[in-house]
């Protein structure tokens, strides 16, 4: 242990760099994501071998080998049951799973349910970019109704899943939601879910220049952002717009809605609470708006605590060894 | 009755049937054990109606449990049975077809009311409308002695007495081959120690069928099968396929030092494994009930990727789904078994029987050029050295590996002997450990076995990235590049035909002319088979197989040595069709699909229509 | 169109039985659930032959066998994926599909969660016993806490996945709960889920005697039900227990709770609207209690109305046949 | 140059390599059509970097385009390029390897900059180095001239003039190669009607290109390459794999009225299918993209039973996902077409390599006895008839059926003479139809091809029941009965087996000695391999297999009719595998996985070796 206060001491972000050439197209938001998390990293004073990436295929998939750590790239959709193993077997590893909206969504999300429901000692990110990047522009699960893409020339006639109130409805214990543009929300973000002891599920809100350009725009680009990015922050009432001068209040039904500050008053503000047991706020926080025409929630919906699913059989990768 | 032939004085089949109500396995089980400690060799086969329950009486919600004992080398459960135990019109007619003629029938007739003989689709009674003519008819008013038994016990309910009948007809098959009656008292004392009237009820039951077995002559001479003689020293225990496998896991765990993490979905009838090893936590066993086989492989192979054993189990249907993962396995190039229960298939097929059919899916069920070793178990006991062996290959060589085993294997028990430890070899898992930071790690840097080097996460410097890309020969970087891919998928290959397996153990009278080949469950049917065949003085070779994949090296010689080869095996002719292209060799394939292993008697035909051929 | 009214002036429970056995074990509660289907299918006025049962694998999937329509038992957790292609291609048919807790979330959620989003015109019946029966035992995603089972014998170490609540996350537009017992509640529900005209996904609790016997007991014991179960009626305060003396309410943070009417007075009852857009009043009434100890709202928890997806190629069969 | 040797006037291969960015694969596809147009036999091979976009101007970043352009009879896209066009160093590293000493490298002389260079791992210039030394190099400053060109349109940006660079290179090429500039002239007007300004540019750049060639003797003479004469009169396209296997599939379900219905998860290169079938709904197609393999194949598996034609489409990773559901299909006994497009495995492999390796999976990949009927395509052409065969096979015999197409043949495309509908037989889905209500419908009952009826939901009085555990022979009702299993499992191979196949079409010189076999899409490389070997006047046979289950019944007979039999293929020897096991024949395998076609080269010489050896 004395090995980790020592690295703790002196880790920095080349530390969780590899010699990979990291071989995104040109302006993907994969980039700032990945230096954001070697970003956050060292502050989590774990050495990189003690962390382990384990990723599905896509786009997002290759952010393992951009890592100085344990990585495995598994197979598409997969990542969660990769992870669920490894943390049956380790309990003294940092295990964090990177997916996209089809590898998470699509096939994968079977296990994405069931890791979430078991809560197994692993943070998941969600690169949501409603869109197939690595196949080369193909309708996702996340993709807005009527979609044009190359498998959807007519535009599609399904409605997309809402990540995060499907991770409610699957009993999540921790979700929150942040862009790939705000590299501060993002840190921070990392950083509650690094501490979160069960399965913490961030969606990454990540524009794929090539086949989805600007489907955040309206939440990244700092002026429309204004009015359609509601920061959701623990123990706050919940505002937002130009001066914080709209907020979310209760309906007189019961439902959450948007109003004007002035009209309503502030005490009339619904005050965020993602330590409730009951996910019902966060998850009629997650339907305010949907993703498309927003208001969009961006923070922790939800963070509570709960017992992680079974430690480990290994305490250390040494006991392996002996 | 049975003392008609000294064969029969030698070798006995009885076989309890009734209702799955009827406590039948039970029955068999308590009645293996007396045989067990009385000292004959023997093999059982339960047989249970299809997965759901059927309604009572009717022939589908029959259930039947067969013993064959001898005083010497049992090699299977039997084909006919001597001794027929029917509680219940249903359980005679739906098990009449196994009997040969004059085969003794013991029924319980209190159970063949109108109303049942219809249940199971008799429009007159077979006890009374000569169908049995040829066959030693016995019938016992089980209820009624039962019943009468258990009125001595105050609180005794009818129901009680009713539960109980299957203790009668132990009682009464332990007095016809005179097996030691303390070790089911015992039995019965302690397993209803909490429920006083239930236990008297029992142990009354059991003891009038004693009693009755010795004041009347209904049932014939009592037989005596003299105790086994010929068996080699050591603890015995009886068990089952399923119980060898789990202590075979546990075994390379032990010798490997490798935490066990067996991840399964439930599926017939692998999961029985799953059963058995979550309740070894104890012995640092880890079970995962997964979401499904996709998952199950998954965790398996995650729990290796961080140093541990891992081991997923399943049946043909999840075999298929696991198939995506194995091959992801074969590149990462981490140890991992994967355990295929076989069940008659195609598709959901026939979840209660056994075959033999996925063999070629096991070498070839994966897309690309993805070589994998593959095992089989043949013996109930076998199924440790099996696991054991499947193991140490995944571990040392860096492999998935397929062990093959059946319905019949986890279901059948034989005596088997608990090895010691010091039996059993040390397994390596060597893994990496960083030298000089200095020196950049090759993952995919092979030793002289062409077995990668195993770093774990954790290890302080020895960071990397693998994944299911092609690799650069060493580095272990994706590589595209066409020569490298060929290069990597000899590796690969090479690899696993370099794992070390024991030449062919050839059992072969001085002149003969016929191999007879098998391989997994099918030994004891070809055992035995083998023996008729002696008997008759008739010249015969022998020889099974465990190791499918790589062959072992002497094979081809084997094959060559003798004019006929006969193979015969539980599906359409898969290790013929494999042995053939590899060997060129003209193998005659004797293939039986009916859902049942292979009869000694049929394996003894096939081998004499060979000779003729 | 003549012959379909002919037929449904004509049709009686009896044409829906097959001539095939049924082999549930005795005092299973699938047998409720044929006899109320078998029964409201003649109201439906849907010729047998128009009607098709995708069964999955499990004591559940055996349904299909049991009834004289057309029938597929398919592969374990498959039968959502065979009902949309079926669904894709026909236009003309009412496709059901009876599925099992391990059938449809355990290795079928991913297909489930799907047909969902998509809003495929079928009917889902998931028989929830909350343990694996045809298996002989295991324990189930919807098995609670500590359940001790032949694969768990010291106790489940996982959160349950609580059906409506995962339905709802996956945007489910009609979904309802109902108990194996009750025959009345179960033909009304049934006779709803038939209206729907997209995925109409029913949760009925079903007790299975042989490995989880009394799993419902709170529920479908008349004494005790009156204390657990909450009826659901769209547009009606929603009241419990004996002579309705208890009600749900808002608490002041917004969430539901439960009240004594007489504490709170009758207005202040939330009033159940199952046909709003917004799902947060149906997730929170799920979350009202669990399963296991209560309450447990019974009923319709959403129905609203969604285009179902897209129209079948062929119109008719006979169309496939010309 | 290109002027040296006859063979160079009569046939003559061009490669255009640049960055991702340069639209290669345009200039290629536009060089092609005028040469369509000009009446060329033709053969061209686009090859991509992998799946992820790779850095501007880096190896990994490289896209080329090849064609293969003669007077007659091609076979492939060619081994080595005569003429290589490099946009930039990367795509002169990337390509040198392919070249043949003596041929013509035409560069983009710009595009040396220090920078580029350092990206692409050059250390000094490859063009001053010598390293070039015994290719024709000809450099040619593209950029410049172009940025000269699009000066005199107003409006016209740099950026514009850069993107039309790929339009010089086309012009230069067709200069030199004659082609028809009004084909390539109409395309770029008609695309860019919206964008007059790139239009100019672009029609500017591709005149300067024509200009250069004429005016400059710098590259050298021009070459003529007269029109192909021996091709069969009709309407000709030029198209790829994909385009054919769509119009296949589309022309099954017109001539069986079944509504086609494609259901797919994208996965490379088997997404294109899912793409092109998408865009046909007009037609009546309807395509579902999928949440995972699973429900693809279980989606075309429901569209089926409700009477469509129910196709999946997939590669590898994909094909593991699916077999559980084609053993459904298996069981069910309902049509589904299956196709492959396979690509360099195990595991995720070489997502943009072909490679033939899925072969024994498709056959064997599934748990238990589940046969069903592969076929293979072998030229993009011919991808259309394997598709309507596959589907003709799938619902005359109630069948899963598997098509292996691959990654070559998917992307290659060949001028394609589109048939008339009269040309291709009517498929008969034959539904049942009740007749007397009072006759029980019997859903296994079998005509004299061992077929069962087809009823759809929605035929008044044919409700039945179907599903995966094994049914009785005739009723279909649920059995577990051996004997029946038996009989199901024969009645299912014998299906499969009775499938009408073509007897094998052999070309042999009269006294050919050596049979060269093959399957799938090595073909055009093995006919022109032969034809080298013939050139030598050496005599050889050779046949191509498009059924692999069942084989044509005389193919065991023309494989002794050889002394020797190679079989080259593009997997670690599959086929020579499961021929061997079938008819004991030595053949003899040659085999290639590095992730490319067969080269008419390498074929030629592994038969000069087969002669030798
Ligand atoms: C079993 C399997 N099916 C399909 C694929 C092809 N495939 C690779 S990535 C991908 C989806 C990529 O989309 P997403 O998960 O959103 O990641 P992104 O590329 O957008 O980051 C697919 C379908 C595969 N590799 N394996
Ligand atoms: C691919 C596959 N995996 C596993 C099985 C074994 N299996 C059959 S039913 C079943 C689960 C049954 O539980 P549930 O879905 O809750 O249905 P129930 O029997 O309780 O009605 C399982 C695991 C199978 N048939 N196929
Ligand atoms: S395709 Fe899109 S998601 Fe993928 S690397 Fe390029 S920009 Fe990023
Ligand atoms: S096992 Fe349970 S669910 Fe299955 S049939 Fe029996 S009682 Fe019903
Ligand atoms: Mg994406
Ligand atoms: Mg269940």
């Amino acid at each position: 242990m004395t090995q980790t206060l020592h690295e703790r001491a002196t880790l920095s972000k080349a530390d969780f760099q590899s010699d990979q050439e990291t071989r995104w197209c040109p302006g993907c938001g994969d980039y700032a994501v990945l230096a954001a998390v070697q970003g956050v990293m060292p502050e989590l004073g774990i050495p990189p071998e003690r962390i382990v990436f384990v990723t599905g295929i896509g786009c997002a998939g290759r952010f393992s080998y951009y890592m100085n750590t344990y990585g495995m790239h598994a197979i598409h959709g997969r990542a969660p049951a990769l992870a669920t193993g490894l943390a049956a077997a380790r309990a003294d590893l940092s295990v964090w799973i990177v997916t996209g909206d089809g590898d998470a969504l699509s096939i994968g999300a079977n296990h994405l349910v069931h890791a979430l429901r078991r809560n197994v000692p692993v943070k998941i990110l969600l690169f949501n970019n409603r869109i197939y990047g690595l196949t080369k522009g193909q309708v996702s699960p996340t993709s807005e109704r009527g979609k044009v893409t190359k498998s959807t020339p007519a535009g599609s006639i399904e409605n997309p899943v809402e990540p995060v109130s499907l991770a409610l409805g699957a009993g999540a214990t921790f979700v929150a939601r942040t862009v790939d543009r705000d590299k501060h929300h993002l840190a921070a973000v990392l950083r509650a879910a690094a501490e979160h002891p069960g399965t913490a599920f961030v969606e990454v809100l990540q524009n794929c220049p090539v086949f989805n350009d600007g489907a955040f725009a309206h939440v990244t680009d700092r002026a429309q952002a204004l009015e359609h990015a509601i920061p959701l922050e623990h123990g706050r009432p919940i505002r937002f717009g130009p001066e914080g001068a709209r907020g979310v209040v209760r309906a007189p039904d019961g439902a959450l809605a948007v109003a004007d500050v002035a009209d309503v008053g502030e005490e009339a503000l619904v005050v965020h609470d993602a330590r409730r047991a009951d996910p019902s706020l966060a998850f009629a926080l997650a339907h305010l708006g949907d993703l498309t025409r927003g208001p969009v929630p961006l923070g922790v919906f939800r963070s509570v605590a709960a017992p992680a699913w079974g430690a480990g059989l290994v305490a250390t990768h040494r006991e392996a060894r002996e | 009755m049975a003392a008609t032939s000294a064969e029969r004085q030698e070798r006995v089949i009885v076989r309890f049937a009734g209702d799955s109500g009827d406590g039948m396995q039970l029955a068999g089980g308590r009645f293996t054990d007396a045989t067990a400690v009385f000292g004959n060799d023997l093999a059982t086969l339960p047989s249970f109606p299809a997965e759901i329950r059927a309604p009572a009486g009717t022939l589908a919600g029959v259930s039947s449990f067969q013993i064959h004992f001898a005083a010497r080398d049992i090699a299977t459960p039997g084909d006919a049975p001597d001794v027929l135990v029917a509680m219940n019109p249903a359980a005679l007619k739906a098990n009449l077809a196994a009997l040969a003629r004059g085969a003794t029938i013991i029924v319980n007739e209190d159970a063949f009311s109108k109303r049942s003989l219809q249940k199971a689709g008799y429009e007159d009674s077979p006890l009374d409308d000569g169908s049995l003519e040829g066959f030693e008819l016995r019938r016992v008013p089980m209820t009624t002695l039962v019943t009468r038994a258990a009125e001595a016990i105050d609180g005794a309910s009818t129901r009680d007495a009713q539960r109980a009948r299957n203790l009668f007809a132990l009682g009464l098959l332990s007095w016809l081959y005179d097996r030691p009656t303390e070790v089911t008292e015992r039995w019965v004392e302690q397993t209803f120690a909490e429920k006083p009237i239930v236990r008297d009820v029992n142990l009354a039951a059991f003891r009038a069928g004693l009693a009755f077995g010795e004041t009347t002559e209904l049932v014939g001479a009592r037989v005596h099968v003299p105790p086994a003689t010929d068996v080699p020293p050591g603890t015995y225990r009886n068990v089952n396929g399923t119980t060898t496998t789990a202590l075979g896991l546990i075994a390379a765990s032990v010798r490997s030092g490798l935490p066990l993490v067996l991840s399964a979905y439930p599926i017939t009838p692998a999961s029985e494994l799953l059963h058995d090893l979550s309740r070894r936590s104890a012995l640092g066993v880890r079970t995962v009930q997964a979401e499904d086989e996709i998952a199950a492989a998954g965790i398996a192979l995650g729990a290796a990727y961080g140093g541990a054993l891992g081991v997923t189990a399943t049946s043909g249907p999840g075999m298929d789904l696991k198939m995506e993962t194995i091959g992801l396995a074969v590149a990462l190039e981490l140890p991992l078994v994967v355990i295929d229960v076989q069940r008659a298939g195609p598709s959901t097929g026939m979840p209660t029987k056994t075959e033999q059919s996925d063999l070629l899916m096991a070498l070839y069920g994966r897309h690309g050029e993805s070589p994998l070793p593959v095992l089989a178990a043949s013996t109930p006991g076998g199924c440790f050295e099996a696991a054991f062996e499947a193991a140490r290959i995944a571990i040392e060589h860096r492999t998935p590996v397929i062990l093959l085993s059946d319905l019949f294997l986890a279901n059948s028990s034989e005596p088997w002997r608990i090895p010691s430890a010091a039996e059993l070899a040390l397994i390596d898992p060597s893994f990496a450990e960083s030298v000089d930071p200095d020196i950049p790690f090759l993952p995919y840097e092979r030793d002289e076995r062409g077995v990668r080097p195993w770093a774990i996460p954790g290890e302080e410097g020895l960071q990397h990235r693998i994944g299911g890309l092609e690799k650069a020969d060493g580095t272990g970087e994706i590589s595209y590049d066409g020569a490298n891919h060929a290069r990597m998928t000899a590796l690969r290959a090479a690899k696993v035909a370099a794992v070390d397996v024991p030449a062919v153990a050839v059992d072969a009278d001085p002149d003969a002319e016929l191999l007879v080949l098998g391989w997994g469950s099918s030994e004891g049917a070809l055992r035995a088979g083998v023996r008729r065949v002696r008997e008759r003085g008739r010249p015969v070779a022998r020889a099974h197989l465990r190791h499918l994949n790589p062959l072992p090296a002497d094979l081809g010689d084997v094959l060559r040595r003798f004019p006929r080869v006969l193979l015969p095996e539980m599906n359409a002719g898969q290790l013929a069709h494999e042995l053939r292209a590899r060997y060129l060799v003209d193998i005659r394939s004797h293939a039986t699909v009916e859902g049942r292993p292979l009869y000694a008697g049929e394996v003894e035909q096939a081998i004499l229509e060979a000779m003729a051929a």
